[in-house]
């Protein structure tokens, strides 16, 4: 068969990143040249939303599902009925724990020690760091969070000066950090769960001391690594496009080839702008023609099929 | 002639201080933020500089344009529910179009959709009756969808802010942020507007007695419509100043502004069903709540009591207030 | 007959609507069925309960903006009490969690009371304190739920002496619904404390001078709000197995239903069915977007244009009903 | 009196900020009498009336019911008192049924439709909504409410204000024969006809204080005047200049022709000119409202044409009958104010009311005509910074000075004097008369007969939707209004020369 139709769902809408990953999903499935419809289901709820999306998607009689789970065990129902409806289901981005359905999944945890682990090591193992978290209560902060804290036990000199939650939105972040800096107790490094760009803004407009950032591969701040002068920073890869790569293993599993494991993650890389290595890494991956919001890893290295043309068109089969 | 020339004998200190505050409401609202600010400096000695005060007012202003899209609907008996959405889809489409256009023109185009959500809740409100709440709410949700599928065509062209607008949004000319370039005229437009103009007169009308405006010969519908264009076009440009402070054009950038911008008009005194308030209130009501945020980010409490008490303190000013000016 | 229509005509149109929409949707999908009628009446009871507890407050002259909220803090306080709990232990957290839904409504009436700061601002500030409290209960979605509280939703229930074809059709969730909302509404509707708080809606002034105690009756219709919220946020808990603290996208989706479903926002007018009957009708107009495969941002598109448009209709027709 | 007094209040005051409504009042009341409580517009009746039925609290004061101190901290707590008020304004709940409402205050039902059957309403269903019923309807039915609670003491304020005359009379003869079962009421009315006709006693209030108590006999209504104001007013007769209207050159200010709007508005023809005063005088719910209505602007005839200054024309809102300079001052001042804006605000109103005086205000020009308003219609301006805390009375001065200000050439006045002590009520005379010797014309409906004589050129009678007769006003004294009112013909005897102006 060669006309799978397939049902996405997703619970935030606004943000870059998810944007970038629903838009993998349609040029996946648009390379794959094996799907005849996606359904998708993209709006902000919660898990009972997504509840209620995923059993209209089953309604809809589609082939399979890629859910972009607003929480690991709260959308499970509604994943077992899908899988006893014999639809197949793939988890992109966070896992879930319903055992019927595959996981292809950024490690969260992991994304949080590397960068976290950079910044202690490069702020000399001591000190103090701001430690600006995502949406608080929202499974990938609570995810981030065990790995801050997993880095944070190999430095005990390191201390936390300020922690606060941006909501993963620009203009808190903003605000927040300009707030503190303002106060004027010193830090030396700032951890961000991917707002980062508006941080770097900040430190320059205010004239503060450019302490060392990380955070993610945002198309906004990998520009940054490479342009603000005297900025040290690491980026770290969680790319939007682990949802086309969602796609692919659906379709790879609707074909007959399942995979040998149900979960499948995808480590996280480190780019910093200290080391040679790690600008010439920056350099390469930097993308001014993207929106700054966007993760600049626009495609998976033997997951994802598709062109940039065709991810940035964002157009699914049929559009 | 005043109230005072009837009184027999010289009324109790209180109620003379009442008397006082309620015909300068303005005054406990500055003390309170003045309150506000000695508590910031007294938990952090030094916070309050030059450099912090820049910072609080650049956040404030537009916080207090948005809620200048309150006040004047408020003073109606409406609500503007879109402002935030307005201020994104503003912000959102001066950054795409600064790729191809001069500043200009892109911010000619930026203020298009807020000229027709503007339009749609003027006609929605004015003519159909529609409830703001529900209007507004509904004009934002088709703004917000509009603004998604617009926004691919940003992914392929990609985004920029033009540097005007980052001077106007961060910039510091000897210590004053630039923002109030923008800011001064537009607060100087909305008070004299609300006091010393027939459109004024009208909208505190409406909002009173909306019966008797209409026996005195004013046309609501038209009334109704000019406010919710003049409320879309003032969300419109606070979106232009809020891109060029926040510098990233995401699809919720105002968002967090819309709930504070209500309750900064509350504050500062507007009366929510209408016919009671003003502008200059508004304005102090934002500082206030942005002078409150950092206090309580300063605490470093848990976000859960930070919540907590912000919904707290928002409702006791608010109730305190409403004691000492009402005077009766 | 023409006062019913006057009076139940908007609620009888919906009504209509309704059972329209359910055809269109077996035109788009011809396998659309029972089971698939369960998921939409389990999809539409968070919604209810939020409209329902809005309901009562704006019948009362009020307006609740914290419902979303009150229902994030009720599902995480069941889900954290049920946590590798006994599912015995489950028939007190319910009560429990009621009687805290009841309690926290009480009190933003009695704030609203007290402060003589309007509603709308009160529910506003405790909005921002139910949230707040909601994540120092839990700061990430988690807990638990007993098997027999998820199951309650799960399903159909067999009626004796009815063929299965009919009662495939009764799933348990609206079973549930109907059940949760008819015990607390029709003794109300039918005292004499109902009748108060419609008063108070109507007119506060012209209340308090027929002798209804306006400030209790307020306190009480804020109490039942409550009341049904955390009747929302146990549905959040038995159908998802866990306590999100974030608030879900039931505030603004509760006020929509409740102006769709004809009940004056201002007090005094409407009724329960209008507003719940309205909700079936947006998560069935959600399906049948779903169901259509219609690009998920004119989604929202879609569902901003019908809210206006219909509620521009109501208001055409109740002009037209005014000018003979 | 050795007699107990059954209700017993004073020196009781009220403040409301600054404003002292009542500084030291005191009322006594025995049992089975009907007690007038008399003053002019602002010396505090509404407010003691609403103090001694728990409607708000006073600063100072004692009262005592039958010798004894009852709460009174509610209306429900005045209830068990056996204080039971009809307040000005409806209390009715508006979107509940009357059944529903009559549930709500405990009130028995058949007790009930009797009452409201003798009060002369046949026909009532308690199934109807009581925002769908006309305002008189719903006054009688507050009263029947009351009634059938069987109160000790009834307080009724205003009560026949809004009412035609045959409801009106009605009420007094029910009212009359409840004293006669031991209960006592407190009657409230600026009409001297009607506390003659029913009351045995007047407490007089000024200024917030009671200036006297005096038993009604014939000839005291001088007397009582003169406290109300604490000086001599001289009474005037027939204010009206007896003038041909014909005289006036030109065509007709105003011109109907075959009007019909609504429901109740059938067929009404008739002409106004220019520095005319022409009554309106009708039974309650004639067309008259609608009459008023449409020619403000305010609902469309349905049929019909009306015509200004000999030019047809139709108003779709009532900017357009402003834009000809007709202005409608409404009977109920709640629907013409802003409550919470200034006196000035509230005057200067219709000034910003065109798109083309949207922009900056004339704040000179307005100052000036504001104050020459204020001044010659003498509002009390006191409380001015807030419309609601004037006394109604000036609060109806307010509603007539915004047309004064804006210079309207026709004035429709709805029941302007309802509600309104004399000395107001002449200063309300006095201007009309003055604003038609400049040339002016005024519509003039009024539910007080005698008003016609004392300020109408003639008068139109309205019956069923329909011009039924126009008297000219020598003849149009009350019985004669009356008469033809009820849709009688004239008297053969007062049948005088067919007046001009009247239908054809
Ligand atoms: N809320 C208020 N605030 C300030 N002053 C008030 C308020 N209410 C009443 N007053 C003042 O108290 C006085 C008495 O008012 P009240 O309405 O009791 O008079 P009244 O005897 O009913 O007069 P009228 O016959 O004109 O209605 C008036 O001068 C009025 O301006
Ligand atoms: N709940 C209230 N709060 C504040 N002011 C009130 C309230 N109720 C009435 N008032 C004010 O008190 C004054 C007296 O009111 P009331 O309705 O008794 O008088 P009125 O309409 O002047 O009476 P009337 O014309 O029948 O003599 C008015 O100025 C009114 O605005
Ligand atoms: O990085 C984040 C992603 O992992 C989360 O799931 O959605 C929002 C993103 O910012
Ligand atoms: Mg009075
Ligand atoms: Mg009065």
């Amino acid at each position: 068969k060669d006309s799978y139709t397939i049902g996405v769902s997703n619970t935030v809408q606004g943000n870059g990143w998810r944007e970038e990953m629903v838009c993998a999903m349609k040029a996946e499935a648009l390379a794959s040249g094996k799907v005849s419809k996606l359904n998708i289901a993209h709006r902000n709820t919660d898990a009972a939303g997504q509840l209620e999306d995923i059993r209209n998607l089953i309604s809809a009689g589609v082939d399979a599902i890629v859910v972009n789970p607003a929480d690991p065990s709260g959308v499970n129902a509604a994943l077992a009925e899908a899988a006893k409806a014999g639809i197949v289901v793939v988890a992109v981005d966070q896992g879930v724990t319903e055992p019927s359905a595959y996981v292809i999944s950024n490690n969260q945890e992991e994304y949080a020690y590397l960068g976290a682990k950079w910044l202690f090591e490069t702020i000399g193992g001591k000190g103090e760091v701001v430690y600006m978290r995502g949406a608080a209560g929202a499974s990938a902060d609570s995810d981030r969070d065990k790995g801050f804290k997993r880095a944070l036990a190999e430095f005990p000199d390191v201390k936390v000066a300020h922690e606060v939650f941006t909501g993963w939105q620009q203009d808190q972040g903003k605000q927040q950090i300009l707030d503190f800096i303002a106060t004027g107790i010193p830090f030396d490094g700032i951890w961000t769960s991917g707002i980062d760009n508006v941080i770097v803004d900040a430190l320059v407009e205010s004239q503060a001391t450019l302490v060392p950032v990380v955070g993610a591969d945002n198309a906004g701040f990998v520009g940054q690594l490479n342009k603000v002068e005297g900025l040290k920073g690491a980026a770290v890869t969680n790319p939007g496009s682990i949802g086309g790569a969602g796609v692919a293993l659906a379709l790879q599993i609707l074909e007959g080839q399942k995979p040998a494991s149900q979960t499948v993650l995808v480590d996280p890389e480190l780019w910093e702008n200290v080391t040679p290595e790690g600008k010439a890494k920056l350099a390469a991956a930097a993308d001014p023609s993207l929106s700054a919001e966007w993760p600049v890893s626009i495609s998976i290295p033997n997951w994802t099929h598709y062109t940039k043309e065709q991810i940035v068109a964002c157009k699914g089969p049929g559009e | 002639m005043t109230d005072t020339a009837t009184l027999d004998r010289p009324a109790p200190l209180g109620r003379r201080i009442r008397r006082f505050m309620s015909d300068q409401p303005l005054v406990p609202l500055i003390v309170l933020l003045v309150i506000l600010v000695g508590v910031l400096e007294f938990l952090r000695p030094g916070i309050v500089n030059e450099r912090w005060i820049a910072n609080t007012v650049k956040f404030a202003i537009p916080l207090a344009m948005l809620a200048a899209c309150q006040t004047m609907t408020m003073l109606t008996g409406g609500i503007d529910l879109s402002v935030s959405t307005v201020a994104t889809m503003a912000a959102f489409f001066m950054a795409a179009q600064s790729v191809a256009l001069d500043p200009v023109s892109a911010g000619a185009i930026a203020l298009l959709p807020a000229l027709l959500i503007g339009i749609a809740n003027g006609i929605g409100v004015g003519v159909f009756r529609v409830h703001p709440l529900i209007m507004t709410l509904g004009t934002s949700l088709v703004g917000i969808g509009c603004l998604q599928v617009y926004q691919r065509t940003v992914i392929a062209s990609g985004a920029r802010v033009p540097d005007g607008l980052t001077w106007l949004g961060t910039g510091l000319t000897g210590g004053v942020p630039n923002a109030l370039l923008l800011f001064i005229p537009v607060a100087a437009f909305v008070i004299l507007m609300l006091r010393f103009t027939g459109f004024g007169r009208l909208l505190y009308a409406v909002g009173d007695n909306e019966r008797a405006a209409r026996l005195s010969g004013v046309q609501y519908w038209r009334v109704i419509l000019a406010l919710y264009v003049l409320s879309a076009l003032i969300a419109g440009i606070t979106g232009l100043l809020y891109l060029g402070l926040i510098r990233t054009p995401s699809l919720s950038l105002a968002d967090p502004l819309m709930l504070p911008s209500v309750a900064a008009a509350v504050i500062g005194g507007t009366s929510i069903f209408g016919g009671r308030g003003g502008y200059a209130g508004t304005i102090v009501g934002a500082l206030i709540l942005t002078v409150l945020t950092t206090l309580l980010r300063l605490l470093q409490l848990p976000e859960g009591a930070r919540l907590i008490l912000f919904g707290a303190i928002v409702l006791l000013v608010t109730a305190a207030y409403l004691r000492l000016v009402d005077d009766r | 007959m023409s006062r019913f229509l006057r009076r139940q005509g908007w609620v009888a149109g919906l009504f209509v609507l309704f059972l329209a929409l359910l055809v269109v949707t077996r035109l788009i999908q011809p396998g659309y069925g029972a089971a698939d009628f369960g998921s939409l009446a389990r999809a539409v009871l968070p919604y209810a309960f939020a409209v329902a507890a809005q309901t009562v407050v704006v019948l009362a002259g009020g307006i609740d903006l914290s419902v979303a909220a009150m229902m994030a803090l009720t599902s995480v306080t069941a889900a954290a009490l049920m946590a590798g709990a006994s599912e015995e232990f489950a028939l007190a957290v319910v009560p429990f969690v009621l009687a805290l839904g009841f309690a926290l409504g009480a009190m933003n009436g009695a704030l609203i009371v007290v402060s003589r700061v309007p509603d709308i601002v009160v529910t506003l500030a405790t909005l921002f304190m139910l949230q707040g409290a909601a994540l120092l209960v839990l700061d990430a979605p988690g807990g638990g739920a007993a098997e027999w509280l998820k199951a309650l939703i799960v399903g159909t229930v067999p009626i004796p002496g009815l063929p299965g074809a009919v009662t495939d059709w009764i799933p348990k969730a609206l079973v549930v619904l109907v059940i949760c909302l008819a015990v607390v509404w029709i003794p109300l509707r039918r005292s004499r404390l109902g009748l108060s708080l419609y008063a108070i809606g109507s007119s506060d002034l012209a209340a308090f001078r027929s002798g209804v105690p306006v400030a209790r009756t307020k306190i009480l219709a804020y109490a039942l709000g409550g009341l049904f919220a955390a009747m929302g946020g146990l549905t959040l808990t038995m159908s998802t197995g866990i306590g999100a603290p974030i608030p879900g996208p039931y505030l603004l989706a509760s006020v929509a239903a409740v102006v769709l479903g004809g009940v004056a926002l201002g007090g005094g007018r409407g009724g329960l069915l209008g507003p719940i009957i309205a909700v079936f009708v947006l998560r069935l107009v959600r399906t049948d977007l779903t169901l259509l495969a219609v690009d998920p941002n004119v989604t929202t598109i879609i569902e901003g244009v019908i809210m206006v448009v219909v509620v521009m209709l109501g208001a055409l027709v109740a002009m037209r009903g005014r000018t003979p | 009196m050795t007699t107990q007094p059954l209700l017993d209040a004073s020196g009781v005051a009220k403040n409301y900020g600054a404003v002292a409504a009542l500084r030291d009042a005191s009322l006594r009341v025995r049992p089975g009498e009907v007690h007038a409580l008399m003053g002019a517009n602002g010396a505090g009746k509404s407010t003691l009336v609403k103090i001694l039925t728990g409607a708000i609290r006073p600063s100072a004061g004692r009262i005592l019911i039958r010798g004894e101190a009852r709460p009174l901290g509610s209306p429900a707590a005045a209830r068990r008192a056996g204080l039971v008020p009809v307040y000005q304004e409806p209390s009715l709940i508006p979107d509940l049924d009357i059944a529903d409402n009559l549930r709500l205050t405990g009130t028995p039902v058949a007790p009930f439709r009797d009452w409201v059957r003798a009060l002369g309403v046949p026909d009532l269903d308690l199934r109807d909504l009581a925002r769908d019923l006309p305002l008189a309807v719903l006054r009688v039915l507050d009263l029947a409410r009351a009634l059938s609670l069987e109160p000790d003491v009834m307080l009724l304020d205003e009560m026949t204000a809004a009412l035609p005359a045959n409801l009106a009379e009605r009420v007094i003869e029910v009212v009359r024969g409840e004293v006669k079962t031991g209960r006592s009421v407190i009657f409230i009315s600026h009409r001297f006809v009607e506390i003659a006709a029913l009351c045995d006693r007047a407490t007089v209030l000024r200024d917030g204080e009671t200036v006297g108590v005096v038993d009604i006999v014939p000839g005291i209504e001088e007397r009582i005047v003169e406290m109300m104001l604490g000086a001599r007013v001289e009474k005037t007769r027939v204010a009206a200049a007896a003038r041909d209207a014909q005289a006036s050159s030109g065509p007709p200010r105003l011109s109907v022709r075959g009007l019909a709007a609504g429901s109740k508005l059938e067929d009404v023809s008739f002409e106004l000119a220019n520095g005319e005063v022409a009554g309106v005088v009708a039974l309650e719910g004639q067309g008259q409202d609608e009459l008023f209505a449409a020619l403000a602007g305010s609902i469309r005839p349905s049929r019909g044409t009306i015509a200004v200054d000999g030019e047809p024309v139709v108003f779709g809102h009532p900017a357009d009958a402003i834009a000809q300079g007709i202005a409608y001052v409404p009977g109920d001042r709640t629907e013409a104010l802003l409550m919470q804006r200034s006196v000035r605000e509230n005057i200067a109103l219709p000034f910003s009311a065109r798109l083309r005086s949207w922009g900056p205000l004339a704040v000179g020009r307005e100052r000036g005509l504001v104050s020459a308003a204020i001044e010659r219609l003498q509002i009390d301006t006191r409380a001015q910074r807030e419309v609601q805390r004037l006394s109604g009375g000036n609060q109806q001065k307010v509603t007539i000075a915004r047309w004064i200000a804006a210079d309207a050439r026709t004035i429709l006045c709805f029941d302007p004097t309802r509600g309104i002590d004399v000395r107001t009520k002449r200063e309300i005379y006095r201007l009309l008369r003055e604003l038609a010797a400049q040339g002016k014309s005024v519509l003039y409906y009024t539910s007080e007969l005698e008003e016609v004589q004392r300020v109408c050129d003639r008068a139109i009678v309205v019956f069923g939707g329909r011009v039924v007769d126009v008297l000219p006003v020598e003849i149009a004294d009350e019985a004669a209004l009356t008469r033809a009112a009820y849709g009688l013909p004239r008297e053969a005897a007062s049948l005088p020369a067919s007046p001009s102006g009247a239908t054809p």
